[in-house]
């Protein structure tokens, strides 16, 4: 039963990474696809999460606190590209 | 001492390192590469002889004992050509004094330099596919930087298509060891070949990783027909960049096809070699023709080094004694050879102020010793006896007739005829014929630039001459490659 | 009992995916993706972090860690892209009602 | 799962492929880039997929995946991206100078005369 | 176009922490749990990429005053040197070895050279990040 | 053991190191007087031979070259060797003591000329007197080498070169192609030793290589030695100063082709196919030679053809004497007297032709042009070179009483004896020979008067000339005048030869004919009786004094011939041709397009792949597979769909978001097949790559749509579906046929015990294979520096060389 769920929890998750694949590709504009790459990033963490409880192990906790912090960071880098284009400031004024 | 057969490796590696730290300090970096290089040579033909009297030599890195760790094999096959590296990684750190500019110096010259030697030499003597994979990884980022050192336009348009080239092949290289793995379950070289060389039963798909192998690595040592990527990357760089290239790089390509030819994939010998006969007749057909298509003095030189490339895997497709040793001898040959071309060509270039054969003339009339020098390394390129060409051919050409394969000796004799004319052409049109007065003014001299391709050629001579005493090593390298056992045994210790 | 938990954060995800491809602009779009997206990530961490903690004894820091990591970065994140889409100019809904922002820029526009 | 998996390489080899035959830089780094996440797949795959537990021996499972493969992987992914990396600021570079990013454009002058 | 980025660096101020902590923990533990030199190293430099980000490069340079191309070469430096005792004991380059010591306050540890190996990963996968971004960073 | 013998080969090389710091030391003094004792004391020193041979003995050094491989420089002093050995330090010294006076010390690079003449020396005594085939190969190519460089020691003469790359192309395809021919002869008897050869020469007739052997030896002997249709090489060799011609292009060099056949007869000499070869090669050359040899115009060019045409007579005497074998002894051989003919020929003509050659070469000197046009009448200016001339000549033309008509008239006999051969058809067919050597020898004739009357008779025309002709210098004078008093000595004295010389190189040649203790016993006479050889000489003299008188009529016989069909021409439009077609060839691939490159490579990659994977019938689907799950299905779904996006979108922000996503749905499989340690470096990896990718290419254009056409992308789609597919295939069948175990059962027991680590990846990483990664990290840090230097070190404009 547990499994039944957690598999189906995962089918879940996995379709609604599709979907925000589907955004990713569609756009229409810049910040859509970045928005579904967020949201994609998270999708990710709880798709560990999931696997994690499926394979009943605990090594891939490091994964889901990484993925965390790396969706941040992707997440600065794209909206700074878009708002500033560069993505690295030189001396600001 | 446990460790000196790693001492090739770690040598210009350390002096790549240390040399990073002060980048500005020219010349400390020329003083330290140096020191280096001779060390270097000085430390493998140390090591020739010991394997000579000790066998094969090995490490097991780490301590651990392979299939499981990384173990390092200088067998005489690689010794020998490390050995022939080092010497020529010598002269072109010569010529380099004398010819690199200082802004490139400052720029990590040296230390890149090093690291490629790093690569080469390093994947001459594992003995682990992986490891292979990684060393030519070394070589090659190390070659990319130097290609496009300087960042001239021609130089970042070549290494633009080098670079791709090589990724793919690296790609390719990743997804063969993939499949070896798959099906042998195991990355050291000798017991792949142990475990290869146990197979009652037919194993089709090995047949098909071979080629897979063929491919990856014929790609790097510039094999028909994937060496397109070759003539112009290798033009683009200063001429000491495209000597350590032309001299070198390949071969650690054929190398490869020369130690997995013999040692792994000798399961189905009649279908494998069979197929690299084939290719190997039509680079040296190719390749000669591109050498012949050329005015471009750069241009044909590089297409000769396609040639050698047929050359050699030619001996290692016949399988037999003479063609091995042949094509050993035809590669130490062509290393130390070439080198002393490219640099030559370098110097030539440099006083003829052009790279186009028209643009020149009459050129032995002020730089003589150039001239002969050249003309010398020519008759060496072409096999003219006593010169160092000579005895690889010799011993090729038995290989090929005891092997039956009339008609790729043929295809080898008409393409030597044509390096022949094409390289020929260079010395009646460069340096024979009318002295082209425009450029009369500017004749630039030849300073320090000579030395290096004298010292290579006196190598190549000595190859010739010398051949009896050489003799021993170059056999005890063929007798390994034909049996493998001699390989595995001094590997797996079993 | 846990994997419920982990069904209703699947769950929730599902949902903000769907809003993220249903609703009709970014700004709306980025409000079903960060809030529900993160409330989903919670719910199935909180559900791993249990799991764990009952069945194996086993308490994880670090899950702790990356709930708490998530919860900051997830509104900063979300602010980011939205303030980038606006600047960049990305237009919004013809049915959205106020705009202050722009009015805001636009007076600031006029007195410098 | 290995068949899929060797597809799913495919995929990636034929995504690869195609977009380094295109003209453009980035395109053509990008496709780079994909190759060799094929080959990483595909060595993965190769080596038996779902053996065991994750090669930690601290989970005490009884039996693991094959670490040999991952340590081999980890090596060729960080090989590739220092490969990439050198290859982007290469495109970056080339387009800069020759003003370009158009590989046609690249042709250079080849005389055969 | 000016804009401030108050929430940004606000918030990095304090994330920045908790990816330094994590990374130097998963560097430690590397040896038994996922991590090690390589991970370690990348999440230090994304943890100080994301100060670039952030702020600028002037800023970090400040902040920092380190050339991270001698970084790296130290790093390579420290992880080849770890080879390099091996010729003075005899045995195989890049033999590693490990105990077990008790230290007054942290209690029994493991300590293994090969840990030292991965600081040389480590401090070379930080130079080698951080020299790219910042050569590029500045060229724009 | 090295001996004085090994020493005198290599005294000249010896000497040439010296040559170019006399040349500069010593610049008061001509350097040939230096240069000229090497031969002399060479000479002398083989003199000292001819005692030995003459007893029928041979004297044999050998010096250990590489004997691992059967090479041993092996000096073999017999007949046929000690001949040549000293007709190349003979000739060798009147050609050096000529050149003093031909070349002048002020204006000539004198240093070049003597190293190259000196190696030529060295050379040619080191192909005569080898056992050995491999050093006797290595002698030749120096030769041919030597000859390239005198040829064109004008080398800023258009022709010279032209002359010199001819020369060297033939005859060192002609040297590759001898040198397969020795590798076949040692594959079938295990030796390059040619005495050991010929010893065992009986076991090979029958082996598979023999033929192909003996062809391709012949090949070399016939370009050497100029034979047609090879013989283009020898006129434009002319270009080479006259010394040079008189040395390397009559009296030595060419013959060592000769030499070559000579030296190998007993080896293959057996077969019917040698003798027609030899012989048929030899009496076309003959005829076409001589033929050709009239219509030329320079003094030069008529010796040239005659050389070919001389050459060509020798090697058919050579070949016919190939009959005499067949019978066991000597007696009543009617075939020995082809054999002394040849030797007693090649002997003649290197006496006349090199005085002839001194004479072309005076008259050069002298009046500025050896065009037989502007040439006359020179009889009474120059008397002593007209007397040169006469002798030389008719000896050429074969009138008695010089030694050409002696070698002539054996000739005739060898050539009728030949058709009463009974073996391979020479019955039949071999009528043709007789015929052929007597229309050959009246244009042999011909050209022979020509030489003498056009340039010495009728009026002078000063005129034409640019100097005021006037007779040599005697030291010119004194090499050709000894030549000619040879040919005087030899016509009336033939036998002083006969028993030294001519009989121990017939038995070098013919080995097989004498028994123990035997020897040839050779008595040249000049009366025969009236014999038909008598009447086929008057005929000769007859008809072509009627034929020389007429010329002028019949001389438009040579414009039949359309200059596109002439041998040269083949040459010059194969030369030409092989440039061309490289050219449209290299340029046809070598497109410089990057993509052409990439197509080429991948075609190949997947033909050869998809054929051995299907030839070799190694694709198979079974083994044991993981189960796969839904949501790891609908996974791939979302790989694939990412994979595809990316591939298609124009958009360049969407290509590099569409690779994050791929990278973060790879990590996620790595998470789901146990791999947490690739799983975290690859977010991280992913991450920073995509940050870099924005970094680099916020500057560059978006992908124009303009730009690649539907046809280009359909073109590259199905190379790369066919690229997917075939790694798909062979990862299937890879995965179907696991043959062995994997290596990974070591690592769970090692890791902790032996390496202290929990986790297997970080322990193989930094302890197993602590190496890969200390080398992975080392190409990080270059591609570091690199990127770095890139960014930094610009010599952009620079022109690089």
């Amino acid at each position: 039963m547990t499994d039944l769920l957690l598999q189906i929890s995962a089918v879940i998750l996995a379709v609604s990474i599709f979907i925000a694949v589907y955004r990713v590709a569609k756009g229409p504009s810049m910040p859509d696809r970045v928005i579904a790459l967020d949201n994609i990033g998270i999708n990710l963490i709880s798709l560990v999460a999931v696997v994690s409880l499926i394979l009943e192990t605990t090594a891939f906790l490091e994964v889901m606190l990484l993925l965390g912090i790396l969706a941040f960071i992707g997440t600065v880098a794209f909206s700074k590209f878009i708002e500033k284009g560069v993505v690295i400031e030189r001396k600001r004024d | 001492m446990t460790n000196f057969v790693i001492l090739p490796i770690l040598i210009p590696l350390l002096t790549g390192i240390i040399l990073l730290f002060f980048p500005k300090k020219v010349t400390f970096q020329k003083v330290l590469s140096f020191i280096a290089s001779v060390l270097l040579v000085i430390v493998s033909v140390m090591l020739v002889f010991q394997v000579h009297n000790n066998g094969i030599q090995t490490l097991e890195l780490g301590g651990w004992q392979p299939p499981f760790g990384i173990v390092l094999v200088a067998d005489m096959l690689a010794i020998l050509l490390v050995s022939t590296t080092s010497i020529v990684s010598l002269a072109v750190l010569l010529y380099s004094f004398y010819s690199i500019d200082a802004e490139r110096e400052k720029y990590y010259y040296y230390p890149f330099f090093q690291f490629l030697i790093t690569g080469v030499v390093g994947a001459f003597l594992t003995g682990d596919i992986f490891n292979l994979f990684v060393f030519f990884e070394v070589m090659l980022i190390a070659s990319y930087i130097l290609i496009v050192h300087g960042g001239t336009k021609v130089q970042l348009r070549e290494s633009f298509k080098y670079v791709l080239v090589n990724v793919i092949s690296s790609a390719l290289f990743v997804a063969g060891v993939a499949y070896l793995y798959a099906v042998a379950g195991t990355l050291n070289m000798a017991h792949l070949s142990e475990r290869i060389g146990s197979l009652e039963t037919q194993a089709p798909i090995l047949t098909v990783i071979a080629v897979l192998f063929l491919i990856v690595f014929g790609l790097k040592g510039a094999l028909f027909p994937l060496y397109f990527w070759l003539p112009a990357s290798y033009a683009a760089p200063p001429s000491a960049i495209a000597a350590i290239f032309g001299a070198l790089l390949t071969k650690v390509g054929i190398y490869s096809i020369f130690r997995t030819y013999s040692v792994v994939f000798v399961h189905d010998t009649g279908y494998t070699h069979q197929i690299l006969a084939v290719l190997a007749a039509l680079t040296m057909i190719f390749g000669v023709v591109g050498a012949v298509a050329h005015q471009d003095v750069k241009k044909i030189l590089v297409y000769n080094v396609i040639v050698a490339v047929g050359f050699v895997l030619f001996g290692v497709s016949t399988l037999t004694e003479e063609g091995f040793m042949g094509a050993i001898f035809y590669l130490m040959h062509d290393m130390v050879i070439k080198g002393a071309l490219f640099l030559l060509i370098g110097a030539m270039v440099v006083v003829a102020g052009t790279s186009h054969l028209k643009d020149m003339g009459g050129l032995i009339k002020h730089h003589a010793q150039l001239g002969w020098m050249f003309f010398t390394a020519v008759m060496a390129l072409v096999g003219i006896p006593p010169l160092s060409g000579f005895i690889g051919k010799l011993l090729l050409v038995q290989g090929g007739v005891s092997a039956g394969q009339y008609w790729i000796v043929a295809a080898m004799m008409v393409s030597s005829l044509l390096v022949l004319y094409s390289m020929i052409r260079i010395f009646l049109n460069g340096f024979y014929g009318k002295i082209q007065l425009e450029h009369a003014n500017q004749y630039g001299s030849t300073k320090g630039l000579l030395l290096p391709s004298a010292i290579l050629i006196a190598v190549s001579a000595g190859i010739g001459l010398g051949a009896e005493m050489l003799y021993p090593f170059v056999a005890t390298a063929a007798e390994t490659l034909l049996h493998p056992e001699i390989y595995i045994d001094a590997v797996l210790k079993e | 009992m846990i994997s419920i938990i982990v069904l209703l954060g699947a769950l929730l995800s599902l949902v903000s995916a769907i809003g993220l491809v249903r609703l009709p602009d970014i700004y709306t779009r980025s409000h079903a993706a960060t809030k529900s997206a993160t409330l989903s990530v919670l719910c199935i961490l909180f559900g791993l972090f249990l799991y764990f903690a009952l069945v194996d004894g086993y308490v994880s820091a670090r899950i702790l860690l990356g709930i708490v990591f998530v919860f900051i970065t997830a509104p900063v994140g979300g602010h980011l892209i939205a303030r980038a889409a606006y600047h960049s100019g990305v237009s919004l809904w013809e049915s959205s009602i106020q705009d202050e922002l722009h009015t805001k820029k636009k007076n600031q526009h006029s007195s410098s | 799962m290995e068949i899929l998996m060797s597809i799913l390489a495919g995929v990636l080899f034929m995504a690869g492929t195609y977009m380094v035959l295109s003209r453009s830089f980035i395109r053509i780094i990008i496709g780079t880039s994909i190759i060799s996440h094929g080959a990483h797949v595909l060595l993965l795959t190769m080596a038996g997929l779902k053996t065991g537990a994750p090669p930690l021996l601290g989970l005490e499972a009884g039996t693991y995946s094959d670490p040999l493969p991952q340590a081999l992987i980890l090596t060729a992914i960080v090989i590739s991206f220092g490969v990439t990396s050198f290859f982007m600021v290469l495109g970056y570079r080339a387009y800069k100078e020759t003003g370009t990013d158009d590989t046609d454009r690249l042709r250079g002058t080849d005389s055969y005369d | 176009m000016k804009s401030n980025d108050v929430i940004l660096q606000t918030a990095t101020k304090f994330v920045l922490f908790i990816i330094l902590a994590f990374s130097v923990y998963m560097f430690f533990n590397g040896h038994h749990e996922p991590g090690g030199g390589f991970i370690g190293g990348l999440m230090t430099a994304s943890a100080l990429v994301l100060l670039l980000l952030a702020y600028d490069i002037e800023m970090v340079r400040n902040i920092l005053p380190v050339d991270f191309k001698l970084v790296t070469a130290a790093g390579l430096l420290t992880a080849v040197g770890t080879g390099l005792g091996s010729f003075l004991f005899g045995v195989p380059f890049l033999s590693q070895t490990f105990d077990y010591f008790t230290f007054p306050v942290l209690g029994e540890l493991e300590l293994a050279t090969a840990l030292l190996f991965d600081v040389g990963v480590y401090l070379v996968v930080i130079g080698v990040t951080l020299t790219i971004i910042q050569t590029i960073g500045e060229d724009q | 053991m090295l001996t004085a013998l090994h020493i005198a080969i290599v005294a000249p090389f010896i000497a040439a190191v010296f040559v170019p710091f006399l040349y500069k030391k010593l610049p008061k003094i001509h350097t040939g007087w230096f240069v000229l004792t090497i031969p002399a004391i060479l000479f002398v020193y083989f003199l000292q031979y001819l005692p030995v041979t003459s007893s029928k003995q041979t004297v044999t050094a050998v010096w250990d070259w590489i004997p691992s491989l059967g090479i041993h420089f092996t000096a073999h002093v017999d007949g046929l060797g000690l001949l040549f050995a000293l007709l190349i330090t003979g000739i060798g010294m009147l050609v050096v003591l000529y050149s003093i006076y031909y070349l002048s010390k002020e204006r000539e690079a004198l240093n070049n000329f003597y190293t190259f003449l000196l190696m030529f020396m060295g050379a040619m005594l080191g192909v005569v007197l080898s056992d050995n085939l491999i050093v006797l190969y290595t002698f030749w190519e120096i030769t041919s080498l030597s000859s390239f460089l005198l040829i064109s020691y004008w080398y800023e003469r258009e022709k010279s070169r032209y002359g010199a790359l001819k020369s060297m192309l033939i005859t060192v395809m002609g040297g590759f192609s001898m040198l397969v021919g020795f590798v076949m002869l040692y594959a079938m008897t295990g030796t390059f030793s040619i005495q050991e050869i010929i010893a065992s020469a009986g076991d090979i007739t029958s082996h598979d290589l023999f033929i192909p052997a003996m062809l391709t030896i012949l090949l070399g002997a016939f370009t050497k030695s100029a034979q047609f249709p090879f013989h283009i090489w020898l006129p434009d060799a002319m270009e080479a100063p006259t010394p040079v011609s008189a040395y390397l292009h009559s009296a030595t060099m060419v013959k060592a082709g000769i030499y070559l056949v000579a030296r190998l007869s007993p080896v293959f000499a057996f077969s019917g196919e040698w003798m027609w070869i030899v012989a048929g090669f030899g009496i076309v050359t003959l005829f076409w030679g001589s033929f050709s040899a009239v219509q030329q115009t320079d003094l030069k060019g008529i010796l040239a053809f005659s050389t070919v045409s001389q050459l060509g007579m020798i090697l058919s005497m050579l070949g016919v004497g190939a009959a005499a074998i067949h019978f066991d002894s000597m007696d009543d051989n009617l075939y020995i007297g082809a054999t002394t003919a040849a030797i007693f020929h090649l002997i003649n003509h290197a006496t006349f032709k090199g005085s002839l050659f001194m004479m072309a070469g005076i008259v050069d000197h002298e009046t500025g042009t050896r065009d037989i046009r502007r040439l006359g009448g020179l009889m009474t200016v120059m008397p002593i070179t007209f007397t040169i001339a006469v002798i030389g000549s008719f000896s050429m033309a074969g009138l008695p009483p010089f030694n050409g008509f002696l070698s002539k008239e054996m000739f005739f006999t060898a050539m009728v004896d030949i058709t009463s051969f009974q073996a391979f058809n020479m019955d039949s067919f071999g009528v043709l020979f007789p015929v052929v050597a007597w229309v050959a020898s009246i244009f042999t004739f011909i050209y022979s008067m020509m030489l003498v009357f056009k340039t010495f008779t009728g009026k002078m025309q000063p005129e034409k000339l640019d100097v005021k002709p006037h007779e040599a210098p005697f030291g010119m004078l004194l090499s050709p005048i000894i030549l000619v008093s040879l040919v005087i000595v030899f016509g009336f004295f033939p036998n002083i030869l006969a028993y030294t010389v001519i009989e121990p190189a017939m038995a070098s040649i013919l080995p097989s004919l004498l028994g123990e203790g035997e020897q040839f016993y050779v008595d040249i006479y000049f009366w025969h009786g009236w014999t038909i050889e008598l009447y086929m000489t008057m005929g000769v003299i007859g008809i072509g004094t009627l034929l020389y008188l007429s010329l002028r009529k019949w001389v438009a016989v040579y414009d039949v011939f359309p200059s596109s069909l002439t041998l040269n021409h083949i040459y010059d439009q194969t030369v030409a041709g092989v440039e061309k077609v490289s050219s449209q060839l290299t340029g046809a691939y070598m497109t410089s397009s990057i993509r052409h490159y990439l197509l080429y490579i991948f075609s190949f990659f997947v033909v050869a792949l998809v054929f051995v994977l299907f030839n070799k019938d190694a694709f198979s689907v079974d083994g044991a597979t993981a189960p796969i799950s839904v949501y790891e299905g609908v996974l791939a779904a979302v790989l694939v769909t990412t994979a595809l996006v990316v591939m298609f979108t124009r958009s360049r922000l969407k290509a590099i978001i569409g690779l994050g996503v791929l990278g973060y749905t790879i990590a996620l499989f790595f998470v789901i097949f146990r791999a947490p340690d690739l799983a975290l470096t690859q977010l991280i990896i992913e991450t920073v790559s995509v940050a870099l990718f924005l970094l680099c290419f916020y500057h560059l254009p978006q992908i124009s749509r303009k730009l690649e056409n539907m046809r280009f992308r359909a073109g590259n789609f199905i190379v790369s579906l066919a690229v997917g597919l075939t790694v798909t295939l062979i990862g299937i069948s890879a995965n179907s046929s696991r043959l062995f175990e994997s290596i990974a059962g070591f690592f769970p027991e090692a890791s902790y015990d032996e390496a202290g680590g929990k986790n297997m990846v970080n322990v193989i990483l930094v302890d197993f294979r602590g190496f890969d990664t200390l080398l992975e990290i080392l190409v990080l840090a270059i591609a570091a520096a690199g990127i770095f230097t890139m960014i930094k070190l610009r010599l952009a404009g620079r022109n690089d060389l």
